[in-house]
């Protein structure tokens, strides 16, 4: 199948469609966040699964580019009146890249190996009891108590479908069932994928894809500009997007990301621990200053934990705006002087540049922030999320619907509310949208006034594309990124 | 091992008497160059820790990369800080990391040195095979393996780069301490009573003095580079703290598009480094013309 | 076969050389006739060798030459065959026309033989080179250059033109020089000081070989040196050049028996270590005025120095044998004497150790030497480079460990003492260094230089003793605040002396302390060591190369060859009749100022 | 002659073994978590320690050290914990590609030195000499990537000739021309411009000696006695330089390939210890400690075939 030429970065003469696409050829596209390697079961960040999801692998549900749950290699499912069982009816006829069959078997094996995840929040289909063979084509997932997000994060790549004989090997190698085969990672140099001639469904629109990865922005972007590459996703190169946009052959196409960067307060230190002094904070900082500083400008300012995408997205943006006078006076009030915060940065450009605006801002009410700036992921991690030693720290939640983590005490930024965990039990058990929504909604009301954390902005998904590449996804929804649908016209 | 062998052969040509090579006191437009370009580097220093055009961490995200003007003359970078401050300001972090590395490179090189010299065959020639091996742990790897294992700050990157100058400082001052000690005063300090403390203390360091501080101006200059390229790695002075490399970091994304960022900065590095390194020559033209060019 | 000697091949008119606006030669004239081998002499500095630069026109760039030098004064070479008769004036022509006659009819040879050659050229390839760039077409240029390596004497030329010059000694490698300077029967060879860098023994071969292809060859020379004895051997006419002017110029014969200029006289005098007659003191430039009334006796001076009575200390002195080394092996004891104030017996110094690595490579400096020295005596010894003199004094003085034997100074063993231990034998025992600017730290006061030995003394006590020795070795006391560069070389001798002095030692032991000063200044040198070597009651331990000084300054004399005493006895009688031969292949070779020159 | 190099090799060895100490002990303390970097923020501590036991990071040093050590010298260099692939695949590769660039600067620079240099101290005394060293102090003033940066701007964003990074494979050939080409210049513009100097000071200091005043005599002009006798001698010591400036490539190229996106032992190495992945960054360090003994011995071999001098064992 597939793969028969190695894919190298320009656009190959080949045979055109009636529709000017040209379906013999091959895209490179840039990315960042490179993949330590393609085992996004045990490996952390977004990058693993995000090239590898909807591409290589697939699960029974997918979400579209609107966030929607559709089906995937479950033609259908039906869900329980109390929420606890969800029964899927499998695509027939659908095989691994290694010739594997997919049957109800696969989806057994593959959400009970979910046991065996260390990393990408397993956690989340805790809730998963049992999974019952109905018959090949198929099962019955059952789940201990009631959660209504079990689907969505099925669609993600908890979701993702294995084959058994595959998975000593899954840090190398790839094989799942989707519209791309999986040739070749040279290690954070590039993926090439090829297309999957075999594949069940509508056929992938161009013959290969690599994707060539970049650690910096404005590498990525010279390459795009001198013909390195024919895209680039997740581009940070926001200083640049006003010249591609003066530029004729390139397109600049400003998505939404599930991201929320914010700044974590402590609550462990004496002065953070008091709301007065969070709130203090909060008002302290220009988030438009930090968000032209972080990204020039594109993305959402944020007042609370959720984004514009989420279901149950409020705008709280006016509740804390910034104003250093109020922030003084609140100070005082909890009568708080010579408050002196260590700020540990992660290594990201992102991050250090809001860092400074923030210590800039904070400075104006007598806050003394020092910045320390700490290697991502490694000592980062380590130091602010296993040890929880930091004043304030900064970092982007880059996976969906992460305002969950405000449900457990003991993730780093150590958020205790009781009120708040009966909320997300209350959402978890939800049957309905409606349902889910409004506890959500509630939730989110009060983790704003709570203010654990300052959200700062939730970053754009900008892409960027050369003339005559269609099809890319537009925005990030924190799972795959399906690039079936991406084609080169001549 | 290596480099002992082309000295002793360069140098250990019979002293000149017949007066054809007359030493001339050289090197000095080289030495005013140089030292001209270094006054100015020392001077924006001090006059950055006294004032400043502008407060060089103020953020101004509004005005970002915006172009000269009255009130920042060499315009704002990406976060809306005054270039011209920043610039000014950033001066300090190279020249203390310049004065650490030299500091730590001459506190390990000079002593090593010296008694390698003077224990010639003995504990001198495991010192020698010590030095030789860390001379093969480059300062820049040293730099990033240290940053890596103590978190990048200006700390680590002084103690690495000292480390990395450390051996090449004790090459050097070795093959002087040889030098000064095939001298007949030297046996003569001997013959006089005098212990090797003194020999050190009252010969040595006065006479290789000329080549310790062609060395340190030198350090300086590789000092500077390699703090603008650790920080440049993201591995040297961390934010907010303003350092010419960082400046070069922070402006490397926007290039294209507001190019004096990086302009002014790399333009800093290149006079400061450029005054070392003159002052350098100069100053080996002065002390030592017939200085063995492989260090 | 050239015939017309009468007119000149180089005549020098008007030379000046200046370094910007300081004039170093002072418009100089003289001729050399075809054939002619003239003398160039003068202290260091006189502007010798800018002269013969000049001449070549290989001037240090910074330098620069008026005047007129003409050179030849018969058509050039064939290349330039109908060209005008006039000789080529050197000083204007361009580089082309000089590269032209470089190497073929003019050619040099200079001073340091180590380094004019290229280290990284075979030496016959070297030799070849001068042949083809003059004579491209010459065939067999491998025979020719053989033949000019026999003609040099160097045995197996064969061999000998296949090793690079590092693998030869000095005197071999001059020797090539020579061979390439005659490779193309040069019509003059500039000779810049060809032997100073050898040993007496060497430079007296190299020398005749010379003379004798010079001769050979019809070429005429201009020989440079600062040796009277030297140039009396080698040439015919000689020109003394003093502050870069001639003072005085004539054939060998004339100058050396009437000399006109008191510097002549002087230098004369000096070099050929002349006693006053009344005060037995050596002459020198000071002293002129005390010589000009009585003109010295040379056949004196050539047959042997009046005795060193008057610098005897007044003990008495033991008998002193005279014995030589009979058969390589026997180990002799030379010089015995009751309780003496040092003690050498069986000293071996071995340099070279074993190595983790590799085979071991050793040089045997000293190989079982034994003497005494009596208190107050003046114990010389001589020998030619490397045979182990430095070593030995490094063992006296405790600055060295001896591979095995023994070493009592004042009967006390001073073998494998700590530093501590031997604090005594510090203030009882100095050294002089040969080299007077290397003895001295530039960067030391002349202050802190002189109080270098004394360990605990007030600062007052220090600065008195420091004026002291000053005066006593005869430097102002304002010399006591300068830096060494301040002063003449034997201006930085006294100092060193001075340095010496200060713990009032019992011993002075001095390792070529003159070697490196000019005769004029020798003399003054050698007076003040005589005169302190009585104030003190010093026993001296006097090392040179040079016979004619130690013969001078030394009561007993011992002959060193190869780490070993080969002979031993009185001054004068070892000097008068050597009985090892090695010491009458020393006494043979020490240039005299010839009589009458033919 | 055999016994030295023997001997050189030896201590060579020698020096290999105890710098390999320095590495692993130097690294052993590295703080961050390999395994808890890899599993990311949420993994438990109970996964965390059980991927600590099967990376081996929870036994003894010197066991890991003799594991490594061996593994290192027989090609095995362990498996990678972050890419959890071999190491010594991936260390070879990008040693294949830092390699080709080094050599590719020192080519660069090597041609920039001699030419600048030679004409620098020829020319000294006049004003274009000056120029010429001027140039060459300038070159050593800029910073490597500043220059390569400056570079891409030029010639890929604005001229559009060259690709702004990226690597391929010298069998790509002329692509591998096309992408080598900045990066080597970027490299050997700076070391260039260092060599430069050396140069200049070597061929100043060869043309004072004796035996270029000896060739001059023998009838040769001054420019053919500086070729036919004062280069190869000036030769000496710009062979060490090039030795010590080849370790500065190494290191140069840690940050060249940064800014250029090629995939070598340094962009290699940024990554390794962001990721904390131990055995990577020990592997690379080595090697990059290896190459620079193994230059230094190379030299130390090659001396002796240009000097002579050098060639009786001491
Ligand atoms: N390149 C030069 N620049 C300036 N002064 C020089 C230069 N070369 C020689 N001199 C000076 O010119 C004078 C004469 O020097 P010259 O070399 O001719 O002396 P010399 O008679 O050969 O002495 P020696 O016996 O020591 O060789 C000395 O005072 C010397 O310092
Ligand atoms: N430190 C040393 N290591 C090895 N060999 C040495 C050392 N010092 C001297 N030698 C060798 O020992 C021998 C005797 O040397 P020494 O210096 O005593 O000779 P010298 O008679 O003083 O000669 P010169 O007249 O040249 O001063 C020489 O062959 C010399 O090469
Ligand atoms: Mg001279
Ligand atoms: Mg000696």
């Amino acid at each position: 199948a597939g793969g028969d030429d190695p894919v190298n970065g320009e656009d190959e003469g080949g045979e055109a469609t009636s529709t000017g696409e040209n379906s013999d050829a091959n895209i490179s596209i840039g990315m960042f966040a490179v993949p330590a390697n393609l085992d996004f079961t045990t490996t952390g960040g977004a990058a693993v699964f995000e090239a590898l999801l909807y591409n290589v692998y697939e699960g029974l549900v997918q979400l579209d580019a609107e966030g929607e749950i559709q089906p995937l290699l479950a033609e259908s499912w039906e869900i329980s009146d109390d929420g606890q069982e969800f029964t899927f009816q499998l695509q027939e006829g659908v095989t691994f890249h290694d010739g594997t069959e997919f049957d109800a078997d696969i989806v057994k094996f593959s959400l009970e190996r979910l046991d065996e995840w260390s990393a990408n929040t397993p956690e989340a289909l805790a809730a998963i009891d049992s999974v019952e063979i109905v018959d090949d084509y198929e099962v019955t997932v059952a789940l201990s108590e009631p959660d209504y997000n079990a689907l969505f994060w099925l669609a993600g790549p908890l979701g993702a479908m294995f084959s058994p004989d595959s998975v000593d090997d899954l840090a190398t190698d790839a094989n799942g069932t989707g519209p791309f085969e999986f040739v070749t990672y040279e290690n954070a140099v590039r993926m090439e994928f090829a297309r999957n001639d075999d594949y069940w469904g509508d056929p992938a629109g161009v013959a290969g894809v690599e994707l060539v990865y970049y650690e910096d922005a404005s590498a990525a972007a010279n390459a795009i500009r001198t013909g390195g590459v024919d895209a680039i996703l997740r581009s940070e190169a926001f200083d640049q997007f006003e010249s591609f946009e003066a530029e004729e052959e390139i397109e600049v196409r400003v998505g939404s990301s599930q991201g929320v960067v914010v700044m974590s307060m402590n609550p462990d230190h004496e002065a953070l621990a008091q709301d007065e002094v969070r709130e203090a904070l909060h008002r302290a900082i220009d988030k438009e200053s930090v968000m032209a500083a972080a990204t020039a400008g594109y993305g959402e300012i944020l007042g609370g934990p959720s984004v514009p995408t989420d279901p149950y997205y409020i705008d709280f943006t006016g509740t804390y705006d910034y104003d250093p006078d109020a922030a003084q006076d609140l100070l005082d009030s909890a009568d708080v002087d010579d408050l002196s915060l260590t700020f540990n940065v992660p290594n990201r450009a992102y991050a250090e540049a809001s860092a400074q605006v923030i210590q800039d801002n904070l400075s104006e009410i007598g806050v003394d922030v020092t910045l320390q700036t700490q290697e991502f992921p490694a000592v980062w991690v380590e130091e602010n999320m296993v040890n929880q030693d930091f004043d304030l720290t900064i970092i982007n939640h880059v996976e969906p619907r992460n305002m969950n983590n405000y449900a457990f005490p003991e993730y780093y930024w150590g958020y205790d509310s009781e009120e708040a965990r009966d909320l997300f039990a209350e959402a978890a058990a939800a049957t309905d949208d409606d349902e889910y929504a409004s506890s959500m909604e509630e939730l989110t009301e009060l983790l704003v006034e709570d203010t654990p954390g300052v959200w700062l902005y939730n970053p754009p998904n900008v892409g960027l594309a050369t003339e005559g590449v269609s099809g890319l996804p537009l925005n990030d929804l924190g799972v795959g990124i399906d690039l079936s649908d991406v084609t080169v016209s001549e | 091992m290596s480099n002992d062998r082309a000295a002793s052969v360069t140098t250990s040509r019979p002293p000149l008497t017949n007066g054809q090579h007359v030493r001339r006191r050289g090197g000095t437009p080289l030495v005013i160059a140089g030292g001209t370009l270094v006054s100015l580097v020392l001077v924006m220093a001090i006059v950055s820790l006294m004032w400043t055009p502008q407060d060089p961490t103020a953020t101004d995200a509004v005005n970002r990369l915006a172009s000269p003007s009255a009130t920042h003359w060499l315009g704002t970078d990406g976060l809306g800080r005054d270039i011209a401050s920043m610039v000014l300001a950033g001066s300090r972090v190279p020249l203390m990391v310049g004065l650490g590395t030299v500091a730590v490179g001459f506190t390990i090189g000079v002593p090593i040195g010296i008694v390698a010299a003077m224990t010639d065959r003995g504990a001198g020639m495991w010192l020698m095979r010590g030095n030789d091996i860390l001379q093969a742990f480059p300062a820049l790897l040293l730099a990033i393996v240290l940053a890596a294992v103590f978190g990048p700050s200006t700390l680590t990157a002084v103690t690495a780069l000292g480390l990395g100058l450390a051996p090449g400082v004790a090459r050097v001052v070795r093959s002087g301490t040889l030098q000064v000690l095939s001298r007949e005063y030297s046996l003569a300090a001997r013959a006089a009573g005098r212990g090797p403390l003194y020999l050190a203390v009252r010969h040595v360091l006065p006479n290789i003095r000329g080549i310790l501080i062609v060395q340190a101006s030198v350090g300086f200059a590789i000092a500077i580079l390699a703090e603008a390229a650790l920080s440049f790695l993201g591995l040297g002075t961390p934010p907010p703290a303003a350092s010419w490399g960082r400046m070069l970091q922070d402006g490397q994304s926007v290039l294209q598009i507001a190019p004096l960022t990086i302009l002014w900065p790399g333009m800093a590095v290149a006079v400061a480094v450029l005054g070392f390194n003159l002052l350098g020559d100069g100053l080996r033209d002065r002390f030592d013309p017939r200085m063995d060019v492989t260090r | 076969m050239r015939t017309d000697s009468a007119e000149p091949l180089l005549s020098v008119e008007n030379l000046t050389v200046s370094a910007g606006s300081e004039e170093l030669v002072h418009g100089i004239n003289f001729e050399i006739r075809r054939g002619e081998r003239v003398g160039l002499i003068g202290e260091s500095g006189s502007g010798k060798s800018l002269t013969c630069l000049s001449v070549i026109g290989l001037l240090d760039r910074g330098l620069s030459a008026t005047g007129r030098i003409t050179f030849g004064s018969v058509p050039t070479a064939a290349t330039t065959a109908g060209s005008e008769p006039e000789g080529l004036d050197l000083l204007t022509a361009d580089e082309n026309e000089l590269a032209r006659i470089r190497g073929d009819r003019l050619s040099m040879v200079f001073q340091e033989p180590m380094t004019a050659l290229n280290p990284l050229m075979k030496v016959g390839d070297q030799l070849s080179e001068v042949i083809r760039i003059h004579r491209p077409k010459t065939p067999n240029v491998r025979d020719k250059v053989d033949e000019l390596l026999s003609s040099v004497q160097i045995p197996d030329p064969a061999r000998t033109a296949t090793v690079y010059p590092h693998q030869m000694s000095g005197g071999q490698r001059q020797r090539v020089m020579l061979a390439m300077a005659m490779a193309n029967g040069p019509d003059l060879l500039l000779a810049d000081e060809p032997t100073t860098a050898l040993d007496v023994t060497v430079q007296k071969r190299v020398l005749n070989l010379m003379v004798h292809q010079v001769q050979h060859a019809g070429s005429s020379l201009l020989f440079i040196t600062h040796d009277l004895g030297v140039v009396s051997e080698v040439c015919d006419r000689v020109i003394i050049m003093r502050h870069g002017r001639i003072v005085e110029s004539g054939s060998i014969h004339r100058v050396f028996t009437a000399p006109e200029h008191p510097y002549t006289r002087a230098l004369i005098a000096a070099s050929s270590l002349e006693t006053h007659p009344t005060t037995g003191r050596l002459l020198t430039l000071d002293t002129p005025k005390d010589f000009e009334h009585s003109p010295p006796d040379h056949s004196d001076a050539a047959a042997g120095l009046p005795v060193v009575s008057a610098s005897v200390p007044a003990e008495p002195q033991p008998e002193i044998e005279h014995l030589t080394l009979c058969a390589e092996s026997a180990p002799a004891v030379f010089n015995t004497v009751d309780s003496p104030a040092i003690r050498v017996r069986d000293l071996t110094r071995t340099y070279g150790k074993n190595r983790v690595f590799g085979k071991s490579r050793t040089v045997q400096a000293l190989r079982g030497v034994s003497f005494d020295v009596a208190r107050g005596q003046r114990f010389g010894i001589v020998g030619e480079s490397g045979c182990g003199k430095s070593t030995l004094l490094r063992l006296l003085t405790a600055l060295d460990q001896p591979t095995s034997g023994r070493i009592e100074v004042a009967g006390n063993s001073i073998v494998g003492r700590s530093e501590r231990h031997l604090r005594w034998l510090r203030d009882s025992m100095q050294l002089v260094f040969q080299d007077p600017m290397g003895s001295l730290d530039p960067r030391m006061s002349v202050t802190d230089i002189i109080a270098e030995p004394i360990h605990r003394a007030s600062r007052q006590e220090r600065r008195f003793r420091v004026e002291e020795l000053l005066e006593q070795v005869g430097l102002p006391i304002s010399a006591a605040g300068k830096y060494p560069h301040e002063f003449s070389g034997g201006q930085r001798q006294r100092i060193a002396i001075a340095r010496a002095l200060a713990t009032r030692p019992q011993i002075l032991i001095a390792d070529e302390a003159v070697s490196a000063l000019d005769v004029s200044v020798r003399a003054q040198v050698l007076n003040l060591l005589d005169d302190l070597v009585k104030e003190y009651q010093l026993t001296l331990v006097f090392v040179s190369h040079d016979l004619n000084v130690v013969r001078h300054s030394c009561d007993v004399v011992a002959v060193m060859k190869g780490g070993r005493i080969v002979e031993c006895g009185p001054a004068d009688s070892v000097m008068a009749s050597p009985d090892h031969p090695y010491t009458a292949e020393l006494v043979a070779a020490i240039p005299h100022v010839r009589e009458g020159a033919p | 002659m055999l016994l030295n190099a023997l001997r050189r090799v030896g201590v060579f060895a020698l020096t290999v073994f105890v710098a390999s100490l320095v590495v692993f002990f130097l690294l052993g303390v590295l703080p961050g978590d390999p395994a808890r970097a890899q599993l990311g923020l949420q993994a438990s501590e109970e996964q965390v320690q059980a991927l600590r036991e099967q990376l081996g990071v929870d036994r003894p040093l010197p066991v890991r050290y003799l594991e490594w050590i061996t593994g290192f010298f027989t090609g095995d260099m362990g498996v990678s914990y972050a890419s959890r692939s071999p190491v010594g695949p991936q260390v070879l590769d990008a040693l294949q590609v830092t390699l080709l660039l080094v050599l590719g600067g020192i080519g660069v620079a090597v041609l920039i030195a001699l030419p600048l240099g030679i004409l620098a101290a020829v020319r000294h005394h006049r004003p274009d000499g000056t120029l010429f060293s001027g140039l060459s102090q300038l070159g050593i003033s800029i910073p490597n990537f500043l220059a390569g940066l400056l570079l891409i701007a030029v010639f890929s964003v604005a001229l559009g000739w060259l690709p702004s990074g990226g690597w391929q494979p010298p069998v790509a050939g002329v692509d591998f021309l096309r992408h080598i080409a900045l990066p080597a210049l970027a490299l050997g513009l700076v070391n260039g411009a260092i060599l430069a100097r050396y140069t200049r000071a070597a061929v100043l200091e060869v043309m004072r000696e004796d035996f270029m005043r000896t060739a001059r005599a023998k009838g040769l002009k001054p420019g053919a006695a500086l070729v036919r006798h004062g280069l190869r001698n000036a030769l000496v010591p710009v062979v060490t330089v090039t030795s010590i400036e080849f370790a500065n490539l190494i290191i140069g190229a840690v940050v060249i390939e940064t800014v250029f996106v090629i995939p070598g032992l340094g962009s290699t190495l940024i990554r390794a210890v962001a990721n904390r992945d131990l055995i990577m960054i020990q592997s690379i360090v080595m090697c990059v400690v290896i190459l620079v003994l193994l230059v230094n011995l190379l030299v130390d071999l090659l001396r002796p075939v240009i000097d002579p001098r050098l060639r009786i064992a001491s």
